[in-house]
C-alpha cells in the first residue's frame, strides 16, 4: 500500500502518476497496480518508467476499467503495488536503441537513464512512435542522446538497425515483430519486453505462458523481456 | 483457547485453509512473497501423466467478479515434478496435496501409480478440468462415467484420495455419493463452470478452445449451495472451494459443511489472501468463543 | 439502413430487447418511468393459476456482481391478471409475452387453458423457478421429467409456446432438445442458478428457504454458453438472458446464438437499462454496417 | 445524475450530503442512490432529510459497500438519484410526535418543517434516539416544538403516547413494534415507515413485500409508509 504523490493528465488518454513505494526495482520490471477493493478482480501490470529509492513513476494509458479508475486517484489517495516483479532489461553497452510503441515508451525512460549511468560512453538513442500526440520528449532527451519521435506513421521505418549494437522495443506485437525481421540479418541484438494478459503476477498460474525456443516462458517471472530470437525467431 | 486444527480424513491440518490447483504454482512463487507455511495446505498444479504445454492463445479473461481461464492444464508432468519439486514442497510444515489430472483413464491411472513411490499427503483427482477438449471434462459430467475413473484409482492409489468435482456435473450430489461408495477419502468441490466470453469485435469466442473455465467470487452463491448439498449427502469430509475471497466467505462454507476451504482466484486479488482467511478465522473463533470449527461445521 | 426488427417464430419483434419476467411486474412501474413502447416486447410476472403471496422472510440478498432472490412467485393469479392487466398490456406496442409458472401439472395446464381465451403473443412456460419448494424446480431438472408437462401444455396452448429453462438443468442441451421436439415454438434461457447465502453472525441460511436464484452480471459467462450450446443443437429461436447489462452483452448473446434477449437484473442498476441497451445496439449496427441481426446471429 | 454539493461527517458513521436535484419531493420519501456503475449491483435507498426545489439532503449511516462508497463523494462529484419514490407521511394536525431510532431519525427533519408549515398551530415534538452521540439536536430544534434526545437508552421510555394525537415512527423493527404496542390503547394513531431491503425501488420486483393486514404490500411504492396497525396489528 502506497500513497499517490501526484498523478498528471499529459494527453486525452495518457497518464503520468507517482505513488510512494520503498524500492530498489531495474529497468524493464512492472508492478501488479491495484486502486480497489475486490472489484475488478485483476490487479493491473503497469512498467516502471522511473523510480528513485521510495518512489515509483507510472506511465499508463486509459483503455478500460483498471486504468480508468487510476486516472480518477488523487495526491494521497491508496493504491496497492505488488512487485517489482519480472526480469530486467540486460545490462548492455555500445550502440543502443530503444524503440517504443504507445504505452509501450513506459519503460525506456529508466532504461535510457540506466544504460547512461551504467556506462556513460554508450550511445541510447530513443525512439518513440505515437498514434497522434507525441509525449514527453523533453523527459526523454534529458535521459538520451537523440530522440526520434514519430506521430501517425511507423516508427520502425526511421530505424537503421545497422547503426546500433542493441535494439530494445516494446509495444504492440506487430511492431515488435516487424522490428525483430528488421533487425534479424543486422549486428543489432534485439530484445522484446512482451504484454500478455496477467493474473497472479509472480509465476504461480500459467495464464501468462509465451512460447518461445526455449518452451513455454512466463511473461510476468522469466520476463517480461526476452531476448527477440526466443519469441519471433519460432514463428 | 480456540484451534483453528482440522481434521481431514485422518490427516491433521492446522488450519483449514488451502491454497486451490492451479492458482499457486507448487507454492514457491507465493513462498517467495509470504510465509505459506502459516496456511494448512497446498494443492498443486495439476499433473499429468507426461508434460503439456497446454493452451495456446488467451488464457484469461476477466468478468464481471470473475476470471475464465483456459491453460489447459500446462505442467512439467509427475516425473518432473517428482523429481524436482516434490522433496521441496515435503520439507514445509503444510498438509501436501497433489492434484492429478488427465486425457483418458490410463494416464491417471499410470500417473497415479507412479505417485504411490512418493511421500505424498493426498491425491485430488481433478475429473472435472473443462479446459482438456478429449479430457478432464467429460469424466466429471455423468456419475456412471465418473464412477469408473474412480474405482480404478481407487483400486491403485495407495494414498489418500479426494476426488475434486464440478460444478458443471448433471448430478453433483450423485456423484458424490457414488466418490464415497467407492471409496474415496473426501471430496473437493468446485472446479471452475463451463463458460464463454465473445469478443464481438472479432466476432470470434475469446479462448481458442471457445469454452473456459470461470472462477472467483462470481461463482461462490452456487459453490456454497452445491457443498450445502453434498455435505448432507455424503459422509467424507468436503475441501470446500469456489470464490471464496474473505474469511467471512470461508466460514459459510465450513457453516455449509466444508471442513477444509480452498482458495483459489482470491490469490489474485491479493497474493496472501489465503493467510489473511486464516488469521480471519482465528479472530472469528476468538471472538465468537468457538474452540474447535466442529461445533458450527454444517449447521446449515 | 440498419433495422434492429427481428422475428421470433413469426412474431416480429420491433427490436430483440425484452424484458425478463419477474423484474418489471406488468410493464406498469418501469412504464412510468421510462418509454418502455421502445423495446422490443416485455415478459410478465411469473403466473400463477391461483394467486400466491409468494416467500417469508428476506426476499433479496447481494452477491458479487449478482443478486439472489426469493420472491416464491407472488402474483396475483392469471385471473386477476387476465382481468387488471391484459388490456392494458396488449394496448402497448410491445410483444406480450405471458410467464406461467406453477405448482403441479394440473395448475399449468389450467393456467395455460385459461389464457387461450385472451390476446397474448407467447406463453413463457417457466419450468425452472427455483423458488417453490414443491414446484418449478423438480420440471426443469430431468429431460424426461419436463417432457411431461411440455407436452400436454404443448397440446393445450393455442398460443406461441417458449419454454424458459433453468440453467440447474442436468443437461440443458437434451431439455432444450426435447422442447423442439414436442413442438415448442421458442427456448427461453436461462432462469436463475440454485445457490446458497448464509447470515454467519445467526449461523442461519439467509433465506427461509435456504437455497434461492443467483442472477445478474456474475452469471453472464455460464448462461452465454449455455445459449451457445443449445443454439447449436437446435432450430427454433432462443430468447437469451443471464447478466446482460450492456449492449455488448446483448451482442454476446445474440453471436452465441439468441434471437432475442431479455434483460432483468440490469434493470434494477438502471430502470431504462433496456432503453440503452435497445440503443447501443442500433448504434453497433450502424456503426458496423450490419442490416439485419441475422448477420450475426449464431456465428460463434 | 446530480452533483454533489457537499458530505460532511458529523460521527463516526453519520454523514449529512447534499446533492443537486431537481425534485418536488414529500416528506417520508426516498431516492434510490447510486455512486458507481455496476458493482455493487443494487441502488442505496435513503430517505429525504430536507429538500428545496433544486436539491436533496441526505443523512445516512455508513454500514456496509454501498454507504462507504457515499462516504468517498466530495463536492462537485456524480451521483445518480433515481426518485423520489414511495408515499409519504400522512398530512395530519394536531399533536403529533415523530419519534426515530437511529438513522430513523432521516425522515423527519423535512416531516416536522412540513408540518408545522401545513399547520403552524399543530405540536411537532421530535424524539431522537441514538446509541453513542446525540446529532443534529440544533437542526431538529429549528423545526420541531420540543426536541427530547435519548443516548443509550430505549427512546420510547421517553415517549407519553396519551399527549399525542399521531406518532409517525421510523427506525429498527423491534423499536417500532414497541412503540406501536405502547401506542395501541392509546388516542394516538401510529404510522411506522417500513425499512425492507430492494432491488427496483419502483414496485416492478416484489422483493419488498410487508405482510400488511391489507395483504402484501410493497415497501418501495405502497409504503415505506403503513398504519402501525396494518403491519403490526396482525402479528
Ligand atoms: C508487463 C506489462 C507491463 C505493462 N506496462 C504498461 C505500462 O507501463 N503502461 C500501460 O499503460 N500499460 C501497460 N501494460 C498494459 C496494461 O497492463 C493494460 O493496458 C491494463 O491492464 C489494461 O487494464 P484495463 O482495466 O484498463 O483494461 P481492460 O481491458 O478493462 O482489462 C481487462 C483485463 O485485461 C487485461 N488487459 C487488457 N489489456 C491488456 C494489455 N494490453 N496487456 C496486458 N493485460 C491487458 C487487464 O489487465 C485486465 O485483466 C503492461 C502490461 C504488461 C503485461
Ligand atoms: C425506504 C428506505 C429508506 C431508508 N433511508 C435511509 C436513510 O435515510 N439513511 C440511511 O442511512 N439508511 C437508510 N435506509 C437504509 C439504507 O438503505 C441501508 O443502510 C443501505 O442500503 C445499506 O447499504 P450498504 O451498502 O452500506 O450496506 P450492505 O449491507 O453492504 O448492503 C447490502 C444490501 O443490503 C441492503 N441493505 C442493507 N441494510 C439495509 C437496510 N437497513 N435497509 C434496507 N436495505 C438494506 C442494501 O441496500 C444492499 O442491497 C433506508 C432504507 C429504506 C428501505
Ligand atoms: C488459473 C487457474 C488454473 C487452475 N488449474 C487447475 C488445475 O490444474 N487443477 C484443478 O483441479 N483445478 C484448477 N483450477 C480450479 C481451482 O483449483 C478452483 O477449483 C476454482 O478456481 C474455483 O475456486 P476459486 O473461485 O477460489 O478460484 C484452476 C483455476 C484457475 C483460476
Ligand atoms: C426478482 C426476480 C424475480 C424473478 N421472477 C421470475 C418469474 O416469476 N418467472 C421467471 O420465469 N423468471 C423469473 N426471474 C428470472 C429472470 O426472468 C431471469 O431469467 C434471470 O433473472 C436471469 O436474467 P438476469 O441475470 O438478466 O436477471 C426472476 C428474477 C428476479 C431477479
Ligand atoms: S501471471 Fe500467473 S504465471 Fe504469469
Ligand atoms: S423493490 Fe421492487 S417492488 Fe419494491
Amino acid at each position: 500500500m502506497g500513497k499517490i504523490i501526484w498523478n498528471r493528465q499529459l494527453s486525452k488518454d495518457f497518464f503520468l502518476m507517482k505513488a510512494e513505494e520503498k524500492n530498489n526495482a531495474e529497468m524493464g520490471q512492472f508492478y501488479m497496480l491495484r486502486a480497489w477493493d475486490k472489484f475488478p478482480v485483476l490487479s493491473r501490470p503497469i512498467s516502471i518508467f522511473d523510480r528513485d529509492e521510495e518512489s515509483v513513476v507510472f506511465l499508463y494509458k486509459a483503455i478500460g476499467e483498471g486504468t480508468e479508475r487510476f486516472t480518477k486517484l488523487k495526491e494521497g489517495d491508496e493504491i496497492t503495488l505488488e512487485g517489482p516483479h519480472g526480469n530486467t532489461f540486460p545490462k548492455i553497452e555500445g550502440r543502443i536503441a530503444l524503440v517504443g510503441g504507445g504505452v509501450g515508451i513506459a519503460p525506456f525512460y529508466l532504461t535510457a537513464k540506466t544504460l547512461k549511468e551504467y556506462n556513460p560512453g554508450s550511445v541510447v538513442d530513443v525512439y518513440l512512435g505515437f498514434s497522434d500526440t507525441a509525449l514527453l520528449e523533453k523527459e526523454y532527451k534529458e535521459v538520451a542522446d537523440e530522440v526520434h519521435i514519430n506521430v501517425g506513421g511507423y516508427i520502425i521505418e526511421d530505424i537503421d538497425p545497422n547503426r546500433y549494437d542493441y535494439v530494445l522495443t516494446c509495444g504492440p506485437m506487430i511492431m515488435m515483430r516487424l522490428l525483430y525481421q528488421k533487425c534479424k540479418d543486422t549486428r543489432a541484438g534485439i530484445y522484446v519486453s512482451m504484454e500478455n494478459r496477467l493474473a497472479c503476477g509472480v509465476g504461480a498460474c500459467l495464464v501468462c505462458t509465451c512460447k518461445t525456443s526455449g518452451g513455454n516462458k512466463k511473461v510476468c517471472k522469466d520476463g517480461p523481456v526476452f531476448p527477440g530470437e526466443e519469441v519471433f525467431g519460432i514463428e | 483457547m480456540s484451534n483453528t486444527k482440522v481434521d481431514f480424513a485422518g490427516v491433521a491440518f492446522k488450519n483449514p485453509v488451502v491454497l486451490a490447483s492451479g492458482t499457486c504454482g507448487f507454492g514457491r512463487e507465493f513462498g517467495g512473497i509470504f510465509d505459506i507455511e502459516k496456511l494448512g495446505g497446498i494443492s498443486s498444479k495439476g499433473l499429468t501423466l507426461c508434460a503439456r504445454d497446454g493452451n495456446e492463445g488467451i488464457r484469461i479473461w476477466e468478468t464481471p467478479s470473475g476470471i475464465m481461464n483456459s491453460v489447459g492444464m500446462e505442467n512439467p508432468g509427475v516425473h518432473s515434478f517428482a523429481e524436482q519439486d516434490l522433496e521441496w514442497i515435503n520439507s514445509l510444515n503444510l498438509v501436501n496435496i497433489v492434484n492429478v489430472g488427465g486425457h483418458c483413464c490410463e494416464d491417471y491411472l499410470e500417473a497415479v501409480e507412479y505417485l504411490n513411490q512418493f511421500l505424498v499427503d493426498f491425491i485430488e483427482l481433478n475429473i472435472s478440468c473443462p479446459n482438456v477438449k478429449s479430457g478432464g471434462m467429460n469424466f466429471g459430467i455423468k456419475t456412471e462415467v465418473a464412477r469408473e475413473i474412480v474405482r480404478e484409482v481407487r483400486k491403485l492409489c495407495k494414498h489418500r484420495l479426494t476426488i475434486k468435482l464440478s460444478p458443471n456435473a448433471e448430478d453433483i450430489v450423485s456423484l458424490a455419493e457414488m466418490c464415497e461408495a467407492e471409496g474415496a477419502d473426501g471430496i473437493s468441490m468446485v472446479n471452475t463452470f463451463l463458460a464463454l466470453a465473445i469478443d464481438i469485435k472479432k466476432k470470434k469466442p475469446v479462448f481458442n478452445n471457445v469454452y473456459a473455465g470461470l472462477s472467483g467470487p462470481a461463482i461462490k452463491p452456487v459453490a456454497l449451495r452445491m457443498v450445502n448439498q453434498v455435505a448432507k449427502r455424503v459422509r467424507i469430509p468436503i475441501m470446500g472451494m469456489g470464490g471464496i475471497a474473505s474469511w467471512m466467505d470461508a466460514i459459510e462454507f465450513i457453516m455449509a459443511g466444508a471442513t477444509v476451504i480452498q482458495v483459489g482466484t482470491a490469490s489474485f486479488i491479493k497474493p496472501d489472501m489465503g493467510l489473511a482467511i486464516a488469521e480471519g478465522i482465528r479472530n472469528y473463533m476468538e471472538s465468537n468463543k468457538i474452540y474447535d470449527l466442529k461445533e458450527i461445521r454444517g449447521i446449515i
